[in-house]
């Protein structure tokens, strides 16, 4: 009974902010939105008893990629055309086809069937995660840290000053 | 079964050399100090790696019934995966204590030795000249870092398929390293060229490898796995091989375990350089001596004895099969120990002395091995690994001396040509113990132990295990022999002593000769130590007074793992007449050299007494038997002969056909170019470009350029195909 | 006395009352949290007094001492004055973005306080990713000083907002590293468990006298990440005025004030958390109350050191503390990082791991200062490269 | 677990849905990118859900959430770099005058 008002409040609060990302006018505003968003995702994992990842959404999310967004924002004012119109020509028919889309896979969602256990969390399940990546996933894991420094640098590479 | 933990270590034992090897390449290429550093360093990190594995083992004799192996999956081949890993047992451990030792060494030692070469001008390399480095310095290290890696990962392999490609990536290096200096020349002709001796080397040893190979398929296809203990555990299938035969052409029938391990000897006879492949290692001399001293005395050569020994198992059960394949290395070993003797008596380069030694000496660990003395030829291996490669380091200190006195008087003396001036001539030298004690008292040391000068050297204790077991075992053809080689190889080891350091200078670079620096000469004391010492690991228990105070520990370690592989190796009984046999036999050869050429010392420009004794046997081993020449004609002038006339046989007949027929193509293509390519292709090709051109100019419209006009064409598709869901 | 006697009594009161399970669990978070943040607030209020004295006897003068006995009552009066001030702000500011920073600002430190350990079991949430939360939170704070930064139209305040980013993000690296060095050490990233590991008489078991160079490296990032001297580039009032908090007055600035003051008592706490064995002491074991009396000693020694640093040191230049960080503290860290785990992972006896462990953080530390010196000192190669030049390379 | 999985899952095809929307029709490309960013969360979302309700004792779902956060992270900074580097050499980041693949 908590849980479902507590997750109706996260949920309700995440897809306001979603909200207020699509809509907002203003880049910044959009930003800050789009950490609320985080911060109710985060929440969400916290209900569904994924600590790590909880804090790792934390982290990354708000810590790095939204303080990004609003560093890149702030660095570059002229980049957020304010004068023209926010949304593109096909706008209407794109919110059309997403509203269907969504009652179309709600819908689907809600007819199939998932064997839903009630089986708890492993105790050790941070651990398990740890191991998972040194061992069953090490090969994803390194890729993804090669993938990183490649996005790194070629961030540096492609955003630095050419003369 | 727990491990110490020490032991997970073993996988990253050839990493370090195999990083420095790329950062050296890759990087650190121009500048030579860092380079070097870049190799020292790694080699220092593999050796602290390997001795903490080494010497854990040691500590632990029991962990000889439980051979430390660590797999990971690495290719998939059909059913079977192949597994790659490594091994620890007493006989990586052995190895692991002496190569990462060694290695070491003369990483350190060639960090002095590789100074700029007498044979560049050095106004070609001003650069390098003024560092007083050699041009390749860098590329030197990288390429013995690069081969520290194949050592090393051969000695951890836990099975044969890597085993080989360490095998391989040592035999690249060794060509890339005896050919090192390749645009060295000399104003003889005949004298063999540094790029042409690491060609030589290559092909002989290719012709052993190829059939090593060849062995390892068939061991695979019965086998099903290469993995040392898969194999070896495994007594049903080797009893089933050494029982299955197979009917070869000219041979008969011999058993399945014959021919492989004939096969597998024969890697080895090419890499350990035996009787009939040993033509390359006297060659590969024209190396730097840090080459000489790391490939072609301590590590590379004593590879293929480290094969059989890994191999025994399989040999022994060849043996119980009723293949003759165990006397045919007895007889390789034994012989090759008193051909490649009697060819280093007459030797006056003192770098070819050694490298004559070396194959003889390997014959001794072969002839051991053919007896099933298992145990000896790894003590033996081990130690002459330390004295034979501080031989060969302390004579590259004395050729580093006799080529700077060279330099010296150049430049200070009379400024004339006066011609080639070879600095490894040992009668160009003498006099050099009171200009180069370190590196005269540590050569005297190494030679005394390589004579197996009694009680206290340690040649002597490895030496006196091999004959002891040939002679207790009733080998008597084995042990005359081995006898007879044991004095030649004093003879010889003391006539290059008293040619060198002894007497009086014979040339003015020999009075003027340095000595080396401490990178050098340290390495040399170090490996001293070992040569002295090193056989007190070994010492039989029933030995008169010394076998009470010394230990056998290594031996014991030996007889355990042995024990564990199937191979039982007693050690062989204390017998006062072999014993007495060999030691006066050293001792002779001693005394026979200081007759010779100690007692009264060869005046300069004298020629080699033995030269009138011997006549005509002199010209015949100083000629090495005339082996190069018999294989030239053999093998070299067939085979051109042969390229030859194929070449004609190309020309003549094969080209002409080809010709015609290019011809008639031609012309067949002319006439239907004229019928079909016209009127049916050409028709249909642009009526296609038509076609395409109206239809492009119909779809174009939907182009709009914009990702996300196509975007939303896609969600569009996945909504269709949603829809297909509550449909079906 | 047991404090955690206190929680269970008046749950079970509670629930005597007829009130269900999940309601009562919910008026225990609610009760806890608003205890927390009684704490906090008071605890703010006498560190502002303080630091504010130790800062004065450093430099030679009395500091507040008018107000009440020792001055006491003084920031009671600063926040008195604070609250009647005129709030302002500015006519083109964002005004929601504007008003949320401050707000922000001091809720992501109080929410830290949930998971720091004041005795065993004393802890507002004993989860076990107390590390990973720590630094998820401590990461907020950087954009509430983005938001104040941007919102004040101002471009000290925006210039102060870039700094904030590129100091605490940059420095976050080495204090996460640092954390990480002791989450292998006690396998465990709860903090009370870390707290617990560091148990043995007189303190022996402090991870700082087993990881000396990583609370040296935790101390140097920390008073970066609480934008302390010598490291308070963002409202170094000689370059940019007062950096992001420049348009804010009357009880919002107040708000920013206050943030910083817990932010430093935060970081003492966590630095006696993970190296002075928290709570640990004669005793402590057995009466919990005790753990929270040493809990609270050590933090303020903790935070007279930092008060003692910020009164002392001048200011860094920012390219300086920016090539620090990325030149000599990131090194350093994952060198201690990539050390600690190998040595732990060689399986030695703990006596030897302990030893070794030391001696390989002094090397480390010595390394560094070493190459740090060659830096510094005026050696010939050096005549034209300044000290942490930032170089860029050039692609 | 009172809340039913199909709740977080259609919770989660809201979020995709704003995001997709926000991608097909924003005209600054930083909107876009965020309506990305929403994408990926709500798959994150769907991802703990389904390991929570069906597989918890199999801890992949939450490997991948991580694989996830790299490739957001990655796709984040270079993302950035482009549209500044899109920005300096057209002077304008909105997606409808970038019509190159037009040719």
């Amino acid at each position: 009974m908590v849980g479902q008002i507590l997750f109706i409040i996260i949920a309700a609060f995440t897809l306001l902010m979603g909200l207020g990302t699509v809509v907002a006018r203003n880049l910044f505003h959009a930003a800050l939105f789009l950490v609320g968003v985080f911060f109710g995702i985060a929440a969400l994992f916290i209900l569904l008893e994924a600590e790590f990842l909880a804090m790792a959404q934390i982290i990354i999310y708000i810590g790095a990629i939204a303080t990004l967004i609003v560093f890149a924002i702030m660095l570059s004012k002229g980049m957020m055309g304010r004068e023209a119109g926010a949304y593109n020509k096909q706008w209407y028919f794109a919110g059309g086809a997403m509203i269907f889309f969504f009652g179309l896979l709600s819908w689907l969602l809600v007819k199939m069937p998932f064997a839903a256990t009630n089986a708890s969390v492993p105790d050790d399940a941070i651990q398990q995660i740890g191991s998972g990546f040194v061992g069953h996933y090490v090969v994803p894991f390194e890729v993804a840290s090669v993938l990183l420094l490649v996005a790194l640098v070629g961030a540096i590479m492609l955003a630095r000053e050419r003369n | 079964m727990n491990y110490p933990s020490v032991f997970n270590l073993t996988w990253l034992i050839p990493l370090p050399t195999a990083l420095a090897f790329f950062a050296i390449i890759l990087f650190a290429n121009p500048k030579k100090r860092l380079s070097s550093n870049i190799a020292v360093g790694a080699v220092i990190l593999a050796w602290i790696m390997s001795w903490a594995v080494a010497i854990v083992f040691f500590l632990n004799p029991e962990l000889t019934e439980h051979p430390f192996d660590l797999s990971v999956p690495w290719l998939p081949m059909g059913t079977i995966t192949f597994h790659m890993g490594v091994a620890v047992d007493a006989v990586t451990a052995g190895m692991l204590f002496m190569v990462g030792f060694v290695l070491t060494m003369i990483f350190i030692y060639s960090t002095g030795y590789m100074s700029f070469p007498g044979h560049l001008d050095p106004e070609k390399y001003p650069d390098a000249a003024k560092e007083g480095l050699d041009p390749r310095y860098s590329r030197f290290f990288a390429y013995i870092s690069l081969f520290a890696t194949g050592m090393l990962g051969l000695v951890v392999a836990n099975n044969l398929l890597m085993l080989f490609i360490f095998w391989e990536i040592m035999g690249l290096c060794s060509y890339l390293l005896i050919g090192f200096w390749f645009d060295k020349s000399y104003p003889d002709p005949k004298q063999i060229t540094p790029k042409q001796a690491g060609l030589k080397a290559f092909l002989t040893t290719r012709v052993g490898d190829v059939l090593f190979m060849m062995g390892l398929i068939f061991l695979f296809i019965h086998a099903g796995d290469l993995n040392f203990q898969a194999i070896f555990g495994n007594q049903e299938f080797l009893h089933e091989l050494s029982t299955s035969t197979v009917n070869l052409p000219f041979f008969g029938a011999v058993t399945w375990a014959g021919l492989i391990s004939m096969l597998i000897f024969w890697g080895a006879i090419g890499k350990s350089a035996q009787f009939p492949l040993h033509v390359w290692l006297p060659d590969a001399m024209e190396g730097p001596t840090p080459v000489s001293a790391l490939i072609h005395a301590a590590t590379m050569v004593s590879a293929g004895v480290y094969l059989i020994v890994r191999m025994s198992p399989l040999f022994s059960a060849a043996a119980h099969g009723g293949s003759g394949v165990m006397m045919f290395v007895a007889f390789i070993g034994a012989f090759t120990a008193l051909f490649a003797a009697t060819i280093a008596v007459a030797q006056k380069d003192i770098k070819k002395v050694l490298a004559y030694s070396t194959i003889s000496q390997l014959g001794y660990m072969f002839a051991a091995l053919g007896i099933g003395a298992w145990v000896a030829a790894i003590i033996h291996l081990l130690i002459h690994a330390f004295f034979k490669s501080l031989l060969f380091m302390a004579s590259g200190s004395v050729i580093h001396g006799v080529e700077h006195g060279h330099h010296h008087v150049h430049e200070h003396g009379e400024h004339g040509h006066e011609g080639y001036f070879d600095p490894q001539d040992m009668f160009n030298m003498g006099g050099l113990l009171k200009r180069m004690p370190v590196t005269g008292w540590t050569f005297i040391i190494g030679g005394a132990s390589l004579s197996a000068f009694p009680l206290i050297t340690a040649g002597f204790w490895s030496k006196d295990e091999i004959l002891a077991h040939a002679w207790a075992d009733g080998h008597m053809a084995v042990y005359w022999t081995l006898a007879a080689g044991a004095f030649l190889t004093a003879f010889y080891t003391f006539r290059q002593i008293f040619l060198t350091f002894f007497g009086s200078p014979r040339t003015e670079a020999a009075e003027h000769a340095p000595e080396s620096v401490r990178a050098m000469t340290w390495p040399l004391v170090a490996l001293a130590f070992f040569a002295l010492f090193g056989g007190f690991v070994a010492v039989p228990e029933d030995f008169p007074v010394v076998g009470g105070i010394a230990s056998d520990f290594m031996a014991k370690l030996m007889e355990l793992q042995g024990e564990f592989y199937g191979l039982h190796v007693a050690p062989a009984e204390f017998n006062w007449t072999p014993a007495l046999i060999s030691m006066t036999l050293a001792l002779s050869g001693i005394v026979v050299a200081w007759l010779v050429y100690g007692w009264k010392p060869l005046a300069a420009g004298k020629p080699d007494p033995l030269r009138r004794w011997l006549g005509p046997i002199y010209v015949v081993l100083e000629n090495k038997y005339y082996f190069d020449e018999f294989y030239h004609l053999v093998a070299v002038r067939p085979t051109l002969w042969l390229a030859s006339f194929f070449y004609l046989f190309d020309r003549g007949v094969i080209d002409r056909i080809v010709n015609w027929v290019g011809a008639f193509g031609r012309w067949l293509a002319a006439a239907l170019r004229k019928w079909i390519d016209e009127f049916i292709i050409d028709a249909a090709v642009n009526g296609a470009g038509l076609v395409t051109t109206w239809t492009g100019a119909v779809v174009r419209l939907i182009q709009t350029g914009q990702a996300q006009n196509y975007l939303l064409i896609l969600l569009l598709s996945v909504v269709v195909l949603l829809l297909l869901i509550p449909l079906k | 006395m047991d404090l955690r006697a206190l929680g269970e009594s008046l749950v079970a009161m509670l629930e005597n009352v007829g009130i269900p399970h999940g309601w009562v669990l919910l008026i225990n978070w609610i009760l806890g949290a608003v205890i927390l943040l009684g704490v906090a607030l008071l605890l703010a209020i006498f560190l502002i007094w303080f630091e504010r004295k130790i800062a004065g006897r450093v430099q030679d003068r009395l500091g507040p001492n008018r107000v009440g006995p020792y001055g006491l009552i003084q920031p009671f009066a600063d926040a008195l004055k604070l609250l009647t001030k005129e709030d302002i702000t500015p006519d083109k500011a964002d005004r929601i973005t504007y008003n949320l920073a401050p707000i922000i600002a001091v809720f992501h430190i109080i929410m830290l306080f949930a998971v720091i350990p004041f005795a065993d079991k004393v802890v507002g949430a004993n989860i076990n990713v107390g590390i990973l939360y720590l630094m998820a939170f401590g990461a907020l704070g950087a954009m509430a000083m983005l938001m104040a930064g941007w919102a004040s139209r101002n471009k000290y305040a925006l210039l102060g907002g870039f700094r904030v980013v590129a100091q605490l993000l940059s420095y976050e690296i080495p204090v996460g590293l640092a954390m990480l060095t002791v989450v292998l050490m006690r396998g465990s990233m709860n903090l009370n468990a870390i707290a617990q590991g560091q148990g043995g008489l007189f303190g022996l078991g402090w991870y700082v006298w087993i990881l000396p160079a990583v609370f040296i490296m935790y101390f140097v990032a920390a008073l970066a990440e609480g934008e302390r001297a010598p490291f308070d580039l963002l409202e170094a009032e000689s370059e940019i005025v007062a950096g992001y908090n420049i348009e804010y007055s009357a009880m919002k600035f107040a708000w920013f004030y206050l943030a910083f003051f817990l932010n430093t008592w935060v970081l003492s706490a966590v630095a006696v958390t993970l190296f002075f064995g928290g709570w640990q002491g004669p005793f402590a074991a057995q009466i919990p109350a005790l753990g929270v009396v040493y809990f609270f000693i050590k933090v303020f020694i903790m935070f007279f050191v930092f008060a003692w640093v910020r009164a002392t040191f001048p200011r860094l230049r920012i390219d300086q503390m920016m090539s620090f960080c990325w030149k000599v503290l990131v090194p350093m860290g994952l060198a201690l990082f990539l050390a600690v785990a190998i040595i732990l992972k060689l399986g030695l006896p703990s006596a030897v791991t302990y030893a070794l462990l030391f001696v390989v953080n002094i090397v480390i530390l010595v390394v560094t200062l070493k190459l740090l010196g060659n830096y510094t000192r005026d050696l010939p190669k050096n005549k034209n490269k300044r000290l942490f030049a930032p170089e860029l390379p050039r692609l | 677990m009172t809340v039913p999985l199909s709740w977080y899952l259609i919770f989660a095809t809201a979020l995709f849905s704003l995001g997709f929307f926000a991608v097909l029709s924003r005209r600054n490309a930083v909107a876009v990118l965020m309506g990305v960013e929403l994408m990926l969360n709500a798959v994150n979302v769907n991802l703990v859900a389904f390991w929570r309700y069906l597989t918890p004792s199999d801890l992949s779902g939450q490997i991948f959430v991580v694989f996830v956060f790299t490739v957001a992270a990655a796709e984040a900074a270079v993302g950035l770099a482009l549209m500044i580097s899109i920005y300096r050499t057209r002077k304008t980041i909105n997606v409808d005058e970038i019509n190159d693949l037009k040719l």
